[in-house]
């Protein structure tokens, strides 16, 4: 029984299945990257999963819950965290006040009326000074760099504490060494958080990938490790022109 | 059945009204997302126009209709690019700028002509009414309605078939590349305007001969206006006309089964029923979003 | 978010200075000023309640005016039926000549002044609650709810002139007994009373600002900026937003039955499109960002309102509508915006001449890191 | 962060310098007895949905004063109008209101058209023991020792009116009003009158004010087939409504539209086109022959333009200045207060454009009623005069209640 567990799960816009019959198992624990061309349906899979889209057929299970129609907010409650392809934190709140949106093991409220400072210390301490914006607290979000706003993005994920954090492209426009760094991270969260991310970039695949899934069309195409992945010439052929190995 | 023949056409003729101011209203907060609270000033100063056209020139309504579409055009270009262009940036704003605006143009009226109320006669030709068994129809109600639809279309061909229409969707769908592409967005957007409240000035002339011509006349007007567009649903014509039918239908039937307060409290409930499970309005675009 | 609490709380302390201090003594505790004045603060509250949901939450409510009228009501049923004490069966004069026979049930508790304190603010808050779960549980947004709540306000304005058996109609309940507060006879003339105003106003203001600093007021600024993300760290933003509507709807509630007993009767124009739009309008002249700007906002539109409509009898509202488009023009978020921002560039100027090395060194850091970027 | 709300300090503060600067932004006190000026307010929209009317009770209210200030004033001392702009909105008349009585020291407040208004205004006036004019025909129903009614009361209306419509017409009336109190109580007036001699209400109903759409209205109303149309729809609903009526094919020799409400002004923007050969009742219309009206409307006329109209509301208006005149006038200068001058009103008898008339004890006017037929000119010509002055009865629909000198007695 895997962490999280999609059965046979489809989604249709109008005449077009973005996601189809899909079905997938992602351990407790695990670093699953989920590949495949544009249109594959990566996102969509991201979204049916945490909740952003309903799905139109199958079923979602979570820790051997059925999750399917929970609203986002439920899932998030349950330990489903989401990072987005556009960085997507809050431009007019400070890091710090983000942090503490983030910080959302209370979520309701009644909690929430009675918080009124953020101290600095313990975990979020911590998260900060890995992400390296511990002097950059009382920033507003909207003033850091591209990457810091996507580590901020990250910070924000791992306060939130989530069980299972799906990522979507969460390297887009980082430097090398960003992006390197960013591989450290998640290397170091193996084992604690289940993760699946979306990614492009080769290079990170192989960094941080202990499994890899491939998709086309809205369904699965092939599924193992990153060498069986680059040598399985179904997927070579789904990158028309071996885009695979232009990254690599 | 009679009964309700003479209301269904009451309805139609309700409609034909509210479309009209409505469509002006389609169109600027369609193309430009401004929402616009001088949109009933625009009718208010249609009518005077009208008013000022007849008494000063003798001309009757339907004779001065070209020119009161421009006169209030050209108040209405004054008026976007005054205040309006300032704010494409941010729609929620507008609310509060135009309705400066409006207060600004009733009092302005209301010191240059006078604050009493003005008679504008209605255009001979279509007095009587058109009688057809038990059902009896105003003549100039029939021209209302026909003209309506007719405003309609042209303006459909104009967005649809025009060069200015292709710019104007070009710049409503991106503004930045249609730039790139050499269209002066701005001017395209103060061209809108000026069309949107010329249809404006056009229904306020032509609703003189069926109600009192005073500076607040178009306060009443502009909500309900608004209640149309929103339920038609941006940017879509054929939801406006269609919203115009059903508000002014319901109105009528609602106002047979009842009275009229209370029909208008129902359309008002419905409306706000539609626009909770149908906010997108009652044409959507089918893209995925 | 300590700092500013403390800023917070010097901003909170100047306006009870100017409220409790610097009005009553600068129109020498004169009876008609103070009234004047006590109405002014009361509008404010209004306006202070809108700048909750609007500036906070980004929720624009054009329909405010339906609970502050709703409180003002609540107030009035309970003053007209003190009034009517002397008539045959405690009728209110109005609903004997409308021939309404027996006192409705829904006028009955209004016999008792705690219940009406209680329901001047329950019941405005529960209409919204019912229209906040149907709007935000439905997700709608922006202009959808200006539009639903503008609806609704219009809907309500009908049904409260409509029924003219039990609220008067269009005239509205006129002909009040005074206020008997602890068996203390309320004088709307009085300075007490307009303490009793201000001290109510600068309340609801502590309460205001206890919401907006605390996490809720982070959460539903957050909400403004983007809902959906908010929901992905697991917080109900229907019930949020739900909130800080009601919270809206209470202070509006309470300013409704504090605008009664200034004036001395409720009428339907309290819910009316006009009244709506200018507590939207005083809202954004104070500048919707800050409770207490939102506060001021109110208090001076309507002073100026006053003064204008006293220098230039023959068209005054001229200059209130250039008023409008001036500061939506030129001062885009009120006049806190606008104070903030020439503050704000003094500081600069101070701050440039004596760490005038060490921003640049800042600005320069920032810049490169910046180019780094953009090269992937 | 940590500056904005420092600057929200900055902000009070600084507005606390505009707004709260002692004297300018309060006291504009006059003390009338020493300077010899007599402080009056006239309360009447100069902005907003009401001003259509209100805008020519202003206009000759200050006639009025202008012409008792071109003459001598009273007693040597002239009339001081305060003039303030109450917007059409009740919650700003009481404002207004209370600016003029305790800021201004006015004896007495000249304002006003609609019932609402005047209500608003009530508690000031009532408190503080002062006097407001109120010009306005209204629903009768109120005994306030602190207003002066010039207007119709349902009695001065509709108690020769009703029945002549039912012997010339027929008694099948159908009744349509604006949604406000006046036109509900003139409606109970009316089918008590009726029921008694033996007409009915075929139909009663009720739009919302500003209404203007009346296609709906119009189908009951050729459904119900009426003898009359009774109208208490005011403003731009009647205006509105006529238009319509008359553009819907209707004969006004078989279905009249009677109006209680409806004067040359309403007449002027609807067209006489429309309005001819329909009724309506009041105690004055500009057409009416007299050597008093000749002189009212020539001078009106003079001053505010050929195309103005004078109507029941304005000469009322009008003349409650003069009554106004004669009461203080009957003071000595040391004793005009609202209450002496309350006191002396009471039995004054006024030449007014529409004949003489008479204070009573209750405040209210003892009226000429008449009945009139507008024409294609947008003029009435009077086809049924009272004979007498009519005593005003506002609780005329209420046994065993009646409005005196001492208030209201219900016996």
């Amino acid at each position: 029984m895997g962490h999280l567990e999609l059965k046979n799960l489809s989604v249709q816009f109008g005449g077009l299945k973005a996601v189809n019959n899909l079905d997938l198992s992602v351990a407790q624990g695990e670093l699953r990257c989920l590949l495949g061309p544009n249109g594959a349906g990566k996102s969509t899979t991201l979204d049916l999963i945490c909740g952003k889209t309903a799905a139109t057929s199958g079923q979602i299970l979570f820790e051997g819950r059925d999750i399917t129609g929970l609203s986002e907010h439920r899932r998030a409650r349950l330990g489903i965290g989401r990072k987005f392809q556009t960085p997507s934190v809050f431009k007019e709140l400070t890091v710090l006040e983000n942090m503490e949106i983030a910080r959302s093991q209370n979520p309701g409220i009644l909690a929430s009326g009675f918080v009124f400072r953020t101290h600095i210390r313990g975990r979020l301490k911590e998260v900060l000074e890995l992400v390296e914006l511990k002097d950059h607290v009382h920033t507003k979000a909207g003033n850091l760099s591209h990457g810091q706003t996507q580590w901020l993005e990250i910070a924000m994920l791992l306060i939130q504490d989530a069980k299972l954090i799906l990522m979507d492209e969460p390297t887009a426009g980082m430097t090398i060494q960003e992006t390197r760094r960013t591989g450290e991270i998640f290397n170091s969260l193996k084992g604690h958080h289940t993760m699946i991310v979306v990614e492009h970039d080769m290079t990170f695949v192989r960094q941080i990938a202990e499994t890899v899934t491939v998709m086309e069309l809205g369904a699965l195409l092939a599924q193992g490790s990153i060498e069986e992945i680059e040598n399985d010439p179904k997927v070579r052929a789904a990158y028309l022109g071996n885009e695979v190995a232009n990254h690599a | 059945m009679d009964a309700f023949l003479n209301q269904a056409f009451a309805g139609l003729s309700m409609a034909s009204i509210l479309l009209m101011v409505a469509l002006g209203l389609a169109i600027i907060y369609g193309a430009m997302g401004v929402i616009n609270l001088a949109h009933g000033e625009f009718v208010m100063l249609g009518a005077y126009s009208a008013w000022l056209l007849q008494t000063s020139l003798g001309l009757g309504i339907l004779v001065a209709l070209p020119i009161v579409f421009l006169m209030v055009a050209l108040v209405g270009l004054l008026v976007e690019r005054g205040v309006v262009r300032w704010l494409y940036h941010r729609p929620l704003d507008t609310i509060l700028a135009t309705w400066g605006v409006a207060i600004l143009l009733q009092q302005l009226v209301r010191s240059v002509i006078g604050s009493e109320s003005r008679y504008v006669a209605g255009p001979t030709i279509l007095d009587g009414n058109l009688v057809l068994g038990g059902v009896v129809m105003s003549n100039y109600r029939i021209f209302l309605i026909f003209f309506s639809l007719a405003v309609v279309a042209a303006t459909w061909f104009l967005l649809k078939r025009s060069e200015f229409g292709t710019k104007l969707r070009a710049v409503i769908q991106n503004k930045e590349i249609s730039e790139c592409y050499g269209i002066r967005a701005d001017r395209v957007y103060a061209l809108a305007f000026a069309y949107g409240a010329g249809l404006a000035g056009m229904a306020g002339a032509l609703i003189t001969p069926l109600v009192s011509v005073t500076p607040s006349m178009g306060t009443y007007l502009v909500v309900d206006a608004f209640l149309v567009v929103i339920v038609g649903g941006v940017g879509s014509l054929l939801g406006t006309v269609a919203a115009a039918g059903m508000v002014g239908e319901a109105t009528a039937m609602f106002s047979m089964l009842m009275n009229d307060t209370i029909g208008r409290i129902a359309v008002l409930l419905a409306i706000i029923f539609l626009i909770r499970f149908k906010p997108m309005g009652l044409f959507p675009d089918k893209v995925r979003r | 978010m300590n700092r500013t609490f403390k800023t917070d709380c010097i901003g909170y302390a100047l306006f009870a200075i100017l409220l409790l201090v610097v009005i009553p003594w600068a129109v020498s505790f004169d009876g008609f000023a103070l009234n004047t004045y006590a109405r002014y603060l009361a509008l404010g509250m209004v306006a202070m309640a809108l700048a909750l949901s609007w500036g906070y939450a980004g929720i624009l409510n054009l329909g405010q005016a339906v609970p502050f009228a709703l409180g003002a009501y609540i107030m009035a049923m309970h003053l007209k039926l003190q009034a009517s004490a002397h008539m045959p069966g405690g009728l209110p004069d109005f609903m004997g000549w409308t021939n309404v026979e027996a006192l409705p049930w829904f006028w009955q508790p209004f016999h008792s002044l705690p219940v009406t304190l209680i329901a001047g603010i329950a019941v405005p808050v529960a209409l919204a609650a019912l229209l906040a779960v149907f709007m935000f549980r439905g997700r709608i947004t922006g202009v959808f709810v200006a539009i639903i709540t503008l609806a609704f306000l219009v809907a309500v304005q009908l049904v409260f002139i409509e029924e003219q058996r039990y609220t008067g109609g269009q005239n509205g309940l006129t002909g009040l007994a005074p206020l008997q507060l602890l068996g203390w006879r309320v004088d709307n003339y009085s300075t007490q009373f307009y303490y009793l105003v201000a001290v109510c106003l600068m309340t609801s203001l502590a309460i205001g600002l206890a919401l907006v600093r605390s996490k809720v007021g982070l959460v539903l600024k957050a909400i403004r900026e983007d809902a959906s993300r908010v929901r992905f760290f697991g917080y109900d933003v229907a019930r949020y937003e739900t909130l800080a509507f009601c919270t809206s709807a209470a202070i509006a509630g309470w300013a409704g039955m504090l605008y009664v007993l200034v004036l001395e009767f409720a009428s339907p124009t309290y819910m009316g499109v006009a009244f709506s739009l200018a507590i939207v309008i005083w809202c954004a002249v104070g500048g919707r960002e800050s409770l207490v700007a939102a506060a001021l906002g109110g208090i001076i539109v309507n002073l100026l309102e006053g003064r204008l409509s006293d220098m230039f009898v023959d068209g005054w509202t001229f200059f209130l509508g250039a008023l409008f488009i001036v500061v939506v023009l030129v001062a885009p978020r009120g006049l806190f915006g606008l104070v903030q921002s020439a503050v704000r560039h003094a500081g600069k100027t101070i701050r440039s001449e004596r760490g005038g090395a060490r921003a640049r060194w800042l600005a320069t850091g920032m810049g490169a890191r910046r180019i780094d970027n953009g090269g992937r | 962060m940590k500056r904005r709300d420092f600057l929200k300090g900055v902000a009070v503060a600084g507005a606390a310098g505009v707004v709260g600067f002692p004297g300018i932004w309060t006291q504009r006190k006059a003390a009338w007895a020493a300077n010899g000026e007599i402080p009056v307010g006239i309360l009447f929209s100069l902005t907003g949905a009401v001003a259509v009317v209100e805008r020519t009770l202003h206009d000759a209210a200050l006639m009025a004063i202008e012409e008792i200030n071109d003459n001598g004033g009273i007693h040597g001392m002239r009339l001081r109008p305060y003039i303030e702009d109450p917007a059409s909105d009740p919650a700003t008349y009481a404002d207004r209101a209370r600016r003029l009585v305790l800021r201004d020291n006015c004896i007495s407040v000249f304002g006003s058209y609609t019932s609402a208004s005047r209500q608003a205004v009530l508690p000031v006036v009532e408190g503080r023991d002062n006097l407001y004019w109120y010009p306005t025909l209204y629903e009768g129903r109120e005994c306030s020792r602190n207003v002066m009614y010039g207007g119709a009361v349902p009695n001065q209306q509709q108690q020769e009116f009703v029945p002549w419509l039912a012997e010339n017409f027929g008694g099948r009336f159908y009744l349509i009003g604006n949604n406000y109190v006046y036109p509900r109580e003139e409606n109970n007036v009316c089918k008590m009158i009726l029921n008694q001699i033996g007409g009915e209400a075929v139909h009663e109903e009720y739009v919302p004010m500003g209404h203007s759409d009346f296609s709906s209205v119009i189908n009951r109303i050729r459904q119900a087939n009426p003898d009359v149309i009774f109208c208490t729809l005011v403003g731009d609903s009647d205006v509105a409504f006529q238009r319509q009526f008359h553009a819907a094919g209707f004969d006004p020799e078989q279905l009249p539209v009677a109006s209680l409400t409806r004067s040359e002004v309403e007449v002027k923007a609807m067209g006489g086109e429309a309005a001819a050969g329909h009724f309506s009742s009041a105690p004055y219309f500009m057409a009416h022959d007299s050597p008093e009206n000749a002189r009212f409307v020539e001078a009106y006329q003079r001053k505010y333009g050929s195309d103005q109209v004078t109507h029941f509301v304005s000469e009322a208006a009008y003349f409650q200045i003069y009554q106004f005149k004669a009461a203080v006038e009957q003071l000595a200068p040391s004793d005009i207060t609202a209450t002496n001058i309350r006191a002396a009103a009471v039995g004054q008898t006024f030449m007014a454009p529409q004949g003489e008339i008479l204070i009573d004890e209750n405040l209210h006017t003892h009226l000429w009623p008449k009945v009139a037929q507008w024409d294609r000119s947008g003029q009435a010509k009077v086809v049924l005069e009272s004979q007498q002055r009519i005593a005003p009865e506002p609780y005329w629909a209420y046994e065993g209640q009646r409005c005196t000198g001492e208030g209201l007695v219900t016996s």
